[in-house]
């Protein structure tokens, strides 16, 4: 890991979080990171668990509490939570 | 950081209409939301809900903001409910009060759409055969 | 002959809800008609109202049916309140419950927008001068 | 007044109540008398009244209950209202 680089402990919910068995994980990411990296290297931890549940297909990632565009930069000390399709009501 | 919009008890219609009465008003509306004994055909126990919370109470007082915006609102509570719920449980209450009907049914609408449209919470059904399942409307 | 949507005693929210509520809802919606402080700027104390009992019981009747051809309701409670009515009471309420949102919400409407377009009700306003007024919605 | 007159008690309810100081009025209609001849009958009767209040200018009759057209025939034995503009909720 280059000293530039991000750790990043992403906030999880619900099918997410029952996958991961815990409400974060920490992803180390390079240091131009975007929502994009998020939600992929979520994705590629999901598939190192063992006996994870198939997790949503449609993701949003909020950055600081507020839906992020794929495109937008992640930064040191950002809030990050992955949003699975919400179902409230 | 549970605020004034989730909560762990029980929410109360009379309550919610309560917090938006006023002398002024002509009308008032409201909507609950229910858990049903069944899903897609698969009977319920009870529902399990969850948040993020923090996020889910900005979001749910935007949506208050944008219903005054667009309706003319100012009297809008608004109340879901988090853990686990049995079936009959309500879930979701919003109460609109204002000088006239129309308002106040519009908001009411607004209010439960835009709250199950986008606000971070989820919910866990549990099946009278044990198991659980996260429910995703957009599968 | 006041049957079961006029009332003479006052109309509660919960009475209606409960009413309508089943374990196979997941919605229930609601509407309170109140009595306001004013009226096209005029300071108003009470509201009295009457009918023509037998034929506003029977359009009720009918508009209910209405709303159940039209959008699947089953569950329907509608009372309108007769007599002298204080700012802040209840002169009507509607309540359905449904399995989704969209039918309750859309059946509340319904019936209360037939409901003040032909039911043979009428109201007479009393003002803080002490005198009175009926009103005329087509004037 | 014929044989074949009509004899009605015309409900009356609101304004029109207020304005003849009770709940019905009688009317003496010809026997072919419709919805229309009912209205200016009451018309012509409140018109004979010392001090009524103006009666709202929009005024529809119920023959049995239901909203009839003006051109409707008024029987013996019908239950005949005048309803003006309505007005509850």
């Amino acid at each position: 890991m280059s000293a530039s680089a991000l750790e990043i402990d992403v906030l999880l919910f619900a099918s997410f979080a029952e996958a991961f068995g815990s409400d974060r994980v920490r992803l180390s990411l390079p240091a131009d990171a975007t929502v994009a990296t998020v939600i992929a290297g979520v994705q590629a931890a999901s598939r190192a668990l063992s006996d994870a549940p198939p997790l949503p297909a449609t993701v949003r990632v909020a950055v600081n509490q507020a839906i992020a565009a794929p495109e937008q930069r992640v930064r040191a000390g950002d809030e990050v939570a992955i949003i699975p399709p919400v179902a409230g009501g | 950081m549970t605020g004034p919009h989730l909560v762990r008890c029980p929410v109360v219609a009379d309550a919610l209409l309560a917090r938006v009465g006023s002398d002024g008003h002509g009308a008032a509306a409201l909507f609950l939301g229910t858990v049903r004994d069944r899903n897609l055909g698969r009977p319920v126990t009870g529902i399990e809900y969850s948040a993020y919370e923090p996020m889910a109470e900005r979001e749910m007082a935007r949506i208050v903001e944008e219903a005054r915006d667009a309706f003319g609102v100012t009297a809008v509570a608004l109340e879901h409910r988090l853990g686990t719920l049995a079936v009959g449980e309500v879930s979701v209450g919003v109460a609109v009060g204002h000088a006239h009907r129309a308002p106040a049914l519009d908001a009411v609408r607004f209010v439960i759409e835009e709250l199950k449209r986008r606000v971070p919470i989820w919910k866990r059904e549990h099946y009278v055969d044990g198991t659980r399942e996260w429910v995703d409307p957009t599968r």
